[in-house]
């Protein structure tokens, strides 16, 4: 039994996802970034191979994904999260036309073929108001931590207006509403509809059509779903519960068995790494 | 203000009829059959279309409508949605966001255009009609009007550089016109043209008059605030009799108020002049932020360069009505695009007959053609001129980057330092 | 002996300043501002009472002064913080003609005379690039101490540039350099001459005229006031009182109006 | 004759030529102008996108393309207000920051930033500073005529800058030498469409670049040097997706970012200073050569955002590109805050949409130093092209 590992070294957390042949889950993890990316890959994919009691050597295969992606030493192939996030909600929502990924340090819109190939893509790459980090700022800013963001907007019935001009500048406009008698949860309400207002013209700028799906850790908070469903009008595809942080080392995971059946196949598959290399 | 004077404030009152009006005529234009010219404020041909009968549809306007009545944001998601960046002009994507919703606009209904007309003052008229082009597939023309080349370098009548451009826009013009009889069907009538010629001549030399007139202490106008309202009404009107007729009523009202010591605030501590164009998503509170220190606007270049140039007063020859329209056409677009480039000496020339205290800069993100240069021009100023100036940034469309906070802040210290300067000047006897 | 308080409520910080009729400061305060403005100005003024060891009743004359000077319910007057540092800075440094206040949320450049008054100013808008939250956000990135940046920074041989200009994206720019292999003393010195270079294009706006007095929060770093001082090829002057110069600048406003002679005070006073 | 600004390289192999093009091409501080200002020559800096270099040229000065910098702006800023492109103040300070001394400074009306430079420029500096009214009408039959006109404003005032008249045959040698310059220019393109892989995208950029900072002839020698030795490469094709590069005409996007393209790519067209090849044939030498200039500009040219003719739609004109150079992608790019480019990409997108041909869409800055956000796009499109 040979298995394969997706790695995603995103900005803020790492997450491992091992897979058995039939590409069944056999374990995961998730840690904390930090600056030390190796580290923090090695340790995510240690705790996930615990969780499936397995060794390194069990391992056929390894993707690294996420803007560390390069920083792991050990990969044998990296893919960027768009291409695998997409094998990624292709596998858990094979409907998937769209995707909204948003983490806490980019926002990232894609429109997939029916064969969870990219067509078109966008990112946010102004500034951090379209980002998680706007609604943590926000929350930091009243006193709560990124956990409790979640249920803190669940409460709330009515969003208060936030601009989102700048995540920083964030903190004035919330100052003012709470002196303005304004609830907490009512203004965390607010900054998710000002996020979502920015996703959704992201996903117009790729053509969004449906079904939607969306990942990514903002996604934990379950009024980010709900408001975009409210906005859009229609149904969208969210992973159950944690899932939701690990689809793009899911993908990862699932493109590196593809890998390694091709090369398995001997086929003339063109070396993916040395197309692929970073630059110095 | 004694408001129980019928005559004052009449230009404002008029003007705001004659523009519900003037929306009226273009929403009811499609079922009258009538076509409409899409024209820009620097430069609109008025003379040469109206002589075609074209409704003349300025979509600056229009946009800055959705502004004043706050609903700009609402049409520039939709522009933005379509794949138009945050960053570029917000008028662009007012109008796209319009066009796209099939001409609904909260004053009417925009007709479609069947031609449009622009000149090179602005670059982004250019990119602008060109999404008209894809959009409609309607002829669009454009007038290059070669502008000064260098500061104070303007030739004039006679000399053989002026001559040389002359000749370049008289041959367009003559084109514009093969391209109307075209479009529009009709033949060209000379009479026709000179009699609108006429009209732009009376409200030329009135909107002259009426600019001069707030050299009279206290003002007699808000440069920023009633000034739109002239400025809607000399681009719109421009070639009417209903237009000519307004303004030589508001010279009427102004020399009233001029004679009887009748300003716009009830005490005007600073007079200043405006520069750049204003902030329309809070275009009344703006104002106020100024007013509440007893700051006037007694001149705007806008009133200038968004009047196409035709603050010069300059009169159409009408012995000689295409070959004047050439040399008029040039005249005023070049001084246009001065008023946006090079105005610098020109605010220096003011501070005196103007009694002026300080200059506000206003630079927008939408608009680099009159945004580009002015803090240098405002450098400039400084280095010849010791009145105080503000410079604030916002935008004339986009509320996303207007912070009423931010920009009160930046007001009130500067009146905090015209109060000093005026103070230490006292001191000083 | 009249006492006059100035009370600079800015995004982060509130400030409290108290001088006698010699214009002397005999107390002060800096407290949070957290969420409830109100109730920070009113702390801070309390506080540089009790530290004064004053009675209300002392301070005749009190000018509220920073982004919540609206709020400072019992001020007799607002003047904005541009005005304020001015005059402060003046004060402290008499020879200053430029001043140049960083704090938490924005930068300003301010051309002042010899009085003290605003001859001319700029503030950064936009974003808040550029300003404290900037070492703000590469400190939490690199998991160093705030207080210990500049001097971490000043170890550095080869600065990289920092190409961002969002603060929070600051925060992960400063992450793929040390992915890349540099070192933080280096990524840290980018950042520093990445606001500092900011903060000149305000000045350079208003025009460098020498002396220069830095004044905000950000003045406690080293490595700015280090950066600031190479880039400029001269060194500017910062006091002990750096983070209190807005509130200073209140209180001597405040004390002109007490001492009656005519003020942009009064001037704030009869507006409208 | 002019003096030859480059070290001694008529012996030195390819890649060493190249070597010696990027550290000119990089080099902020443009040696070969400072040499030829010690030279005594006259210099007459021209801002992007098109400039008639032949009037200069024949005057006996040396047109200098003024195309930014990655430098800080830090005098440059102050003169300028937010929401504006890199290249504008970058080039700003070039002058004020005395990386470059001019003699004379030329802008067009191309775009709303570009027009107001030439006036900024005016107020900072005593030497003639001029707006040059390229036609914004390329469609009247009064243009080509009244570009003439223009084109002779301009001589009469490079003549007073370079104290001697130019006279028409000047005018027609210097047409010649550009002509050449030209051709070994779209030789260099050929190469870049046919066999890719002999000749890197950052490569190519160089050797066209140090072109706008050397007299035409010394280029000219260097091209007829450089271009054989690169056709001889033994360079293999590797299995690259060809992309075309859209976005380049006015602001540079930085070496490095090319070189990031050229990392998983074959750029195998592009716009990137397209101002050397805005003609693309050659110049009439009999005749007026004013006219011919004036009627090159208009007739025999190529496209870009910031010039309007209704006989080359621009998202036509980029399809054309595209499928001219077999590419199987594009890069649509845009300065950062590029009132025209920012435009154009929407028309762009929907083309190529329609006409489902891959690309991204991007926006650049001459000073960025990381490159991420390329980066990501460019694997995640690679791969989705390599990945079946």
């Amino acid at each position: 039994m040979t298995y394969t590992a997706g790695i995603d070294v995103g900005s803020t957390y790492t997450k491992a996802v091992i897979l058995d042949e039939a590409n069944a889950p056999a374990g995961r993890a998730l840690v904390k970034t930090g600056f030390r990316l190796a580290e923090a890959a090695s340790k995510a994919l240690q705790q996930a191979l615990d969780q499936a009691s397995l060794a390194q050597t069990d391992l056929a295969y390894i993707a690294t994904t996420g803007y560390g992606r390069y920083q792991v030493a050990f990969r044998n192939v990296h893919v960027t999260d768009l291409t695998a996030a997409a094998r990624g909600a292709h596998w858990l929502f094979p409907g998937t036309r769209t995707i909204l990924d948003v983490g806490g340090q980019t926002m990232k819109a894609s429109r997939l073929d029916d064969t969870s190939r990219v067509k078109s893509f966008r990112l946010n790459d102004k500034c951090a108001a379209g980002t998680g980090a706007f609604l943590e700022k926000t929350a930091h800013y009243m006193g709560f931590n990124t956990e409790e963001i979640g249920p803190l907007a669940a409460t709330s019935k009515t969003a208060v207006p936030i601009s989102g001009v700048c995540a920083v500048f964030a903190e004035s406009e919330v100052i003012n509403c709470l002196s303005q008698g304004n609830s907490p949860a009512d203004i965390m309400h607010g900054a998710i509809v000002s996020l979502v207002d920015r996703s959704v013209q992201l996903m117009k700028r790729v053509q969004m059509e449906p079904e939607i799906t969306l990942i990514g850790g903002i996604l934990r908070f379950e009024t980010m779903a709900r408001v975009v469903r409210e906005k859009l009008k229609m149904d969208v595809n969210v992973p159950e519960g944690e899932l939701v942080q690990f689809v793009s080392a899911l993908g990862a995971a699932l493109l590196a068995r593809h890998r390694l059946n091709k090369l398995n196949e001997q086929g003339v598959a063109i070396g993916i790494e040395s197309d692929l290399e970073p630059v110095p | 203000m004694t408001d129980t004077d019928p005559i004052v404030g009449r230009g404002a009152k008029e003007g705001a009829q004659l523009f519900r009006e003037w929306f009226q005529t273009l929403t009811e234009a499609p079922q009258r059959g009538e076509q409409a010219a899409y024209v820009f404020v620097m430069g609109s041909l008025a003379e040469v279309l109206r002589a075609f009968d074209f409704h003349t549809v300025f979509p600056e306007i229009n946009s800055l409508q959705t502004a004043v009545r706050r609903v700009a944001h609402t049409y520039l998601s939709t522009a933005e949605d379509y794949g138009y960046s945050p960053d570029i002009c917000g008028y662009v994507k007012a109008d796209l966001g319009m066009q796209l919703r099939g001409g609904e606009h909260p004053m009417g209904r925009i007709p479609k255009p069947t031609l449009a007309v622009y000149t090179n003052a602005c670059n982004t008229y250019v990119k602008w009609a060109e999404i008209w082009e894809r959009l409609y597939h309607i002829p669009i023309f454009t007038l290059d009007v070669p502008g000064s080349r260098a500061a104070g370098a303007q030739t004039w009548p006679g000399h053989p550089d002026f001559e040389n451009d002359k000749r370049y826009v008289a041959a367009q013009l003559r084109e514009l016109i093969e391209l109307c009889e075209q479009v529009s069907g009709k033949k060209f009538d000379i009479d026709r043209l000179r009699e609108v010629m006429g009209h732009a001549n009376a409200m030329s030399r009135a909107w002259k008059r009426v600019l001069e007139l707030n050299q009279s202490k206290p003002a007699v106008f808000n440069a920023v605030t009633d000034g739109t309202v002239y400025l809607g009404m000399s681009n719109g009107f421009r070639g009417t009799a209903a237009g000519s007729q307004y303004f030589e009523r508001v010279v009427e009202e102004m020399e009233y108020k001029a004679a009887h010591g009748l300003g716009t605030l009830h005490e005007e501590k600073y007079r200043l002049i405006f520069v750049g164009v204003p902030c329309y998503p809070i275009f009344r509170r703006f104002s106020e932020m100024f007013a509440e220190w007893g700051g006037s606007f007694v001149s705007s270049t806008y009133l200038w360069f968004a009047s196409g140039g035709t603050d010069l007063g300059y009169e159409y020859d009408l012995s000689r009505p295409l070959d004047s329209l050439a040399e008029g056409v040039l005249i005023n677009v070049r001084h246009a695009m001065d008023s946006m480039f090079f105005q610098d000496q020109t605010l220096i020339d003011m501070v005196g007959p103007y009694g002026v205290d300080g200059v506000v800069y206003h630079p927008i993100k939408s608009c680099r053609t009159v945004s580009t240069g002015l803090a240098d021009n405002r450098r400039r100023l400084l280095e010849t001129t010791d009145i105080g100036s503000l410079f604030i940034e916002s935008d004339h469309m986009d509320k996303r980057v207007v912070s009423e906070a931010q920009l009160k802040n930046r007001i009130d210290a500067f009146f905090e330092g015209l109060a000093t300067r005026k103070q230490l000047a006292a001191a000083r006897g | 002996m009249a006492y006059a308080a100035g009370v600079d409520v800015g995004s982060t910080q509130t400030k409290a300043v108290v001088l006698n009729e010699r214009r002397e400061i005999v107390s002060r305060a800096l407290i949070d501002t957290g969420a409830n403005v109100v109730l920070a100005a009113e702390n801070a003024f309390a506080e540089a009472m009790r530290s004064g060891d004053l009675r209300d009743e002392e301070v005749e004359y009190i000018v509220g002064t920073g982004y919540g000077r609206y709020r400072v319910t019992f001020g007799d007057t607002q003047i904005t913080e541009i005005s304020c540092h001015g005059r402060g800075a003046v004060h402290m440094f008499p020879n200053t003609r430029t001043v140049v206040d960083m704090g938490g949320q924005d930068t300003k450049a301010i051309r002042v005379n010899p009085t003290g008054e605003v001859l001319d100013f700029c503030m950064n808008d936009k974003c808040a690039a550029g300003t404290g939250r900037f070492l703000g956000a590469a400190a939490s990135a690199l998991e160093i101490p705030l207080g210990e940046l500049g001097q971490v920074a000043l170890r550095a041989e080869k600065p990289v540039k920092i190409s961002t200009t969002c603060t929070v994206f600051a925060e992960s720019e400063v992450v793929s350099w040390l992915g890349k292999g540099k070192k933080i003393e280096d990524i840290l010195l980018g950042v520093h001459q990445s606001i500092v270079s900011r903060s000149l294009g305000l000045m350079r706006r208003v025009g460098i005229e020498r002396e220069v007095t830095f004044t905000g929060g950000v003045t406690r770093n080293i490595g700015v006031v280090t950066v600031l001082n190479s880039m400029l090829g001269f060194s500017v002057n910062v006091s002990e009182e750096s983070h209190y110069m807005g509130a200073l600048g209140a209180a001597l406003f405040a004390m002109d109006r007490i001492q009656a002679r005519r003020s942009p005070a009064e001037v704030v006073a009869e507006k409208g | 004759m002019a003096p030859q600004l480059l070290d001694n390289w008529a012996s030195r192999p390819v890649d060493e030529l190249i070597l010696l093009c990027r550290e000119l091409v990089e080099d902020t501080d443009f040696p070969t102008v400072k040499r030829w200002r010690a030279a005594g020559g006259k210099v007459v800096g021209h801002f992007q996108v098109y400039f008639p270099e032949e009037i200069a040229h024949a005057a006996g000065c040396l047109p200098v393309k003024m195309r930014g910098a990655p430098i800080e702006a830090r005098r440059a800023e102050a003169r300028f207000g937010s929401y504006l492109c890199s290249i504008l103040k970058t080039s700003l300070e070039l002058a004020l920051g005395d990386h470059v001394a001019l003699d004379m400074f030329v802008s067009h009306p191309i775009c709303d930033a570009a027009r107001n430079l030439a006036a900024v420029w005016g107020r900072n500096f005593s030497y003639p500073c001029q707006i040059l009214y390229l036609p914004q009408n390329a469609n009247s039959r009064h243009s080509a005529t009244y570009l003439r006109d223009e084109y002779d404003r301009l001589k009469r005032e490079i003549e007073k800058v370079a104290e001697h008249t130019v006279s028409d045959d000047d005018l027609r040698r210097s047409i010649a030498i550009f002509n050449e310059n030209r051709r070994y220019l779209h030789q260099l393109y050929a190469i870049k469409r046919e066999t890719p892989w002999l000749l890197p995208a950052d490569e190519a950029y160089v050797l066209m670049a140090v072109g706008g900072l050397i007299p035409r002839e010394e280029h000219n020698e260097l091209l007829k040097a450089a271009l054989p030795q690169i056709e001889a490469r033994l360079a293999k094709p590797q299995d690259r997706i060809r992309v075309v590069f859209e976005g380049g005409f006015c602001e540079q996007p930085p070496l490095d970012m090319l070189r990031a393209i050229a990392q998983s790519c074959y750029l195998v067209d592009d716009d990137l200073l397209i101002g050397l090849r805005w003609i693309t044939q050659d110049v009439a030498t009999e005749g007026d050569p004013l006219f011919n200039l004036a009627q090159a500009y208009l007739e025999k040219s190529t496209y870009s955002p910031v010039q309007h003719d209704l006989r080359k739609p621009k998202e036509e004109m980029l399809l054309r590109r595209i499928r001219a150079a077999k590419a199987s992608a594009a890069i649509i790019t845009a300065a950062k805050m590029c009132e025209p480019g920012l435009d154009e990409q929407v028309a762009y997108s929907k083309a190529l949409d329609a006409a489902g041909i891959p690309y991204f869409v991007s926006e650049f800055e001459e000073s960025m130093t990381s490159f991420d956000h390329v980066q990501i796009q460019l694997e995640t499109f690679v791969e989705n092209l390599l990945f079946a």
